[in-house]
């Protein structure tokens, strides 16, 4: 199947979902090595997503639209590190989706403009203990999984699992950058809150493939 | 936890309304998005100066705001930074047409969303200059780190850079006026208690009765290292000493000594602190030409102290003496 | 207990050589009497003003010495008055010869050794008034207590007290615009916590996570009542109508409404119930004219606020506004 | 036997001894209905009486000297409501024993003397919770024990234990006096620190002419 603008709603829905479910959580991570803000302000800024979605007339046009409005509302609601970080992910991806369907191809495009956008901001490579130790093994699964013909489901599944390994894997770093950076050797032994919730968004996307499927 | 508060999704707002009520005279509150003003903003023929980050270090910086310093302050969440929908309106409001600075202390959060601000203000025709300010000796090794913090020493910028704007000087001169007050302070700060931020509801970090965290930040993240329960001398010279040393302080300097309130540490202990700091500095031959002690740059309620020193030319103590009306620093 | 202090023996000594150091230009500290006098001090053709008490209540009172304020501060043991023979010295040290006000927390410590200073002083040549603050009005049925404590309302009185001695007014007229502010200023506290005197070691009382005291006064004691705790509105409303209620304010009024915090309170906080407390007071009818936020009169690291309020007229107006050089009040 | 100077030096040290050994239990008192500091004033005032009378050059010459030196080291010393009360008491007594001796009747004039000076500067009746209800039966006890010839002894043995009785009826009475008055019915159910202090004071009297015999 295909990825529609169907779709994308129901991945910005549950996302919110999974933030408001894991917004504690989140919000202890970013406690142990952060600022004790996370899920907070993550939640903060789906809930205006949802709220705007809630709101629209007819709904949108393409997925990049829906992804284009998430992006506008994390950068004016998130505030933080996350809020430009994650602002600049979905609109990359935005700018890569301006279609009715996303095919494999495309997903795999999607992540890796979502990839370059938290890059582009936050300046962090593999191995820093930041939202880019889940976004990075996604993208490369997402690659590795995309052979001739697949469905995207597929590929999305390869990405939420490669995020939340990522993720896992972010325990013993020592943080180079962010706030847990200024711990220094504390920061190891602890999950890096954004690279857990990027883990959540992703998995969403793929949840949000299955049940459309 | 037990806080004078309604609720934490609105006690920043809530809050600023109060603080825009109290001194109308000063400022005026814009709400949605949310940011404090001068009453007068903009002011003919001045740089505007514009600061923000999260909430919960007051009078940081909302309470800096007014003649002979910040002409703008947007207040985040509490410990986030706002984001570029307020930012760009409060740099927008404050601007006359001489450009505006913004003085953001090295928080990434902060830093990307004035970034993004800025861009936005520029497309608007407002020039802006950024200084970041990066005073905390207890973050080591930038080069493994986000880079040393934004803490108390930035009130030394927002202070000099406000009277810098307030003589005349253009947009080039204040922000490097201001990069000069960044290369010459340095702070570091202690908790003797975690804050506990009202949504979350838990102290950010655990303490135990004989322990205290040195090197801490001002958003409730732990410190540098955990270390017994010491006296204020001693805990004193933890701060000072690195604090000096980073400064590279000499004999016959002149420096500025300001000892900051975490929030929760009563007056009469900063003062003890002040005490102890002076001897420090001045036993490196250096004079204390001016103090300031008080609950400045803040983590709620957090105890704690920060030692802040900055090395004063003939320029800067001009500055630092010129006039400033503001709620939270004036003469 | 964890403070910033070096031994609870010295903590009071070691605090106010820090301030005097730090505030140089203000103040002199005398030790051995400790008190601290005006730099100038005395002023000529001036009437003095001396006040003191217990210490933990800073910036109160030191923090009020300075043209336009207080002519010389006497700091007793944490929580304790001073002794007369610190109190009779600071009086003879603000004495330029057309006498001195004892402005005097209504404490039956205070009011004794001030009683006693007063007479040394006296026969030393020193004509000595005496106005008894006592603005709290948690404390009812004062036919049956010690009568209503003094609380944050002494910074009214020393601040428009000092303005009335500094336009020249004799100590009769000094002491008649003392007794008139404080015929017309009311206060009410709240604990959300409990202070640790250093010697002591313990919280001067106990509060479970859920409950506050209502009606505190600024030495830890416990307060009228104890309440479950409340949101800031409901809290606020409980201090600020017993205010009003007892100053009998009615419509078209002016009022100062002032919000102390009890020194570990964050500031964000004091905002939000100042927001409320001027809702409640403009719901009367009558209008805040002046509004002071911030803390002022503490119990150490007390987390709490009182409300004030002090009912205007004209000339009280005028002399809070009138100019003053202190290191906690300045304008 | 009568009580020379040196029992009023005795005195004195064993009231500073009992203080300083009660100084926690005093200052718990006071934390319970009042702010946290009886013991604590009253270590610090006895403390300095203690280093004036090692540093006196020769001894006193009568107990009404003795007494003088405390109630002025007192009133300089402790500072809130217990300094000048206790100061106060101290100098009324001490200007009724400018003597070399006191015999029975000198005693209950001293303690006389010393309660007129509390209430004189302290305005507080009986049943009031303060130091009075000490006091105030120690004097009457003194009094009713002051017959003809009756040793001094036996008149400070009865007046210290009417004043720990007195102390121990504080516990039931509602305060109008003093700080604990603030908390109005909230301060039955715990001792009046000044009245528990007192007690010592006059048990300490007892106590220095015991070990005197
Ligand atoms: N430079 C960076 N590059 C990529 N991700 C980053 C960077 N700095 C921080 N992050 C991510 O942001 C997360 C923290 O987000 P959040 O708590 O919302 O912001 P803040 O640190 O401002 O409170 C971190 O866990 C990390 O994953
Ligand atoms: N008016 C009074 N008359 C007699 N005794 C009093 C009076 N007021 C207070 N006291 C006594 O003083 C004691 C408190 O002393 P202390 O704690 O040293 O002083 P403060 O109350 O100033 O802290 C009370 O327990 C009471 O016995
Ligand atoms: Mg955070
Ligand atoms: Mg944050
Ligand atoms: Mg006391
Ligand atoms: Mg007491």
């Amino acid at each position: 199947m295909a990825l529609d603008v169907a779709w994308a709603v129901r991945w910005v829905r549950l996302t919110a979902g999974l933030v408001t479910e894991h917004r504690a959580y989140l919000t202890e991570l970013d406690r142990q090595i952060g600022d004790n803000d996370h899920g907070e302000n993550l939640y903060r800024g789906y809930t205006a997503v949802v709220a705007r979605l809630d709101a629209l007339e007819g709904p949108p046009a393409q997925v990049g639209d829906v992804l284009k409005l998430v992006a506008t509302t994390l950068m004016s609601t998130v505030g933080g590190a996350a809020g430009p970080l994650y602002g600049t992910a979905y609109l990359r991806a935005a700018k890569v989706t301006g279609l009715d369907e996303l095919d494999a191809g495309a997903v795999v495009a999607m992540l890796e403009a979502g990839l370059e956008g938290i890059v582009a901001r936050g300046k962090a490579v593999p191995g820093e203990k930041t939202m880019v130790d889940a976004w990075s093994p996604a993208v490369a699964a997402a690659q590795a999984a995309c052979v001739e013909g697949v469905d995207p489901v597929v590929v999305l599944e390869a990405a939420a699992t490669a995020a939340e390994e990522g993720a896992v894997a972010t325990d013993p770093m020592v943080a180079t950058k962010g706030r847990a950076s200024y711990l220094g050797e504390r920061s190891a032994g602890h999950r890096d809150p954004g690279a857990a919730s990027s883990a959540l968004l992703v998995r969403a996307a793929h949840t949000a493939a299955v049940d459309g499927a | 936890m037990k806080k004078l508060i309604n609720d934490p999704a609105t006690v920043v707002d809530e809050s600023v309304e109060g603080f825009g009520w109290a001194h109308a005279d000063l400022v005026t509150v814009h709400r949605d998005p949310l940011y404090v003003v001068r009453a007068d903003a903009p002011v003919e023929g001045k740089v505007g100066l514009v600061s923000g980050g999260g909430s919960g270090h007051e009078p940081l910086h909302a309470g800096f705001v007014g003649p002979g310093m910040l002409d703008a302050a947007v207040p985040g969440a509490m410990f986030t930074s706002p984001t570029p929908d307020s930012i760009a309106p409060a740099t927008l409001a404050a601007s006359s047409g001489r450009g505006v600075l913004h003085i953001v202390k090295n928080y990434t959060g902060d830093v990307l969303n004035f970034e993004t601000a800025a861009e936005l203000a520029d497309a608007e025709g407002v020039e802006v200059r950024t200084v970041i300010v990066n005073d905390d000796v207890a973050v080591q090794d930038s080069l493994y780190t986000a880079g040393r913090r934004g803490v108390a020493g930035t009130v030394a910028v927002e202070k000099i850079a406000g009277a810098a704007a307030d003589r005349g000087d253009d947009l080039a001169s204040v922000a490097s006026i201001a990069e000069r007050v960044n290369a010459n302070v340095r702070s570091m700060g202690v908790a003797l208690s975690a804050c506990i931020v009202p949504h979350a509801g838990n102290p950010s970090f655990d303490l135990t009765d004989d322990e205290i965290e040195i090197g801490i930040g001002i958003h409730g993240e732990p410190g540098r290292r955990r270390i017994p329960m010491a006296s204020a001398d001693e805990i004193t010279e933890m701060l000072t000493t690195p604090v000096l040393d980073d400064l590279g302080l000499g004999g016959g300097e002149q420096v500025l000594l300001f000892v900051n309130g975490m929030g929760g540490t009563p007056l009469s202990e900063l003062y003890v602190v002040y005490r102890k700091a002076r001897h420090l500095v001045e036993a490196r031959g250096a004079m204390v030409a001016r103090s300031l002690v008080g609950n400045y740059v803040t983590s709620l309620e957090m105890q704690g102290a920060s030692v802040t020193v900055l090395r004063l030319d003939a320029e800067l103590m001009a500055l630092w003496d010129a006039p400033v009306h503001t709620a939270a620093l004036r003469w």
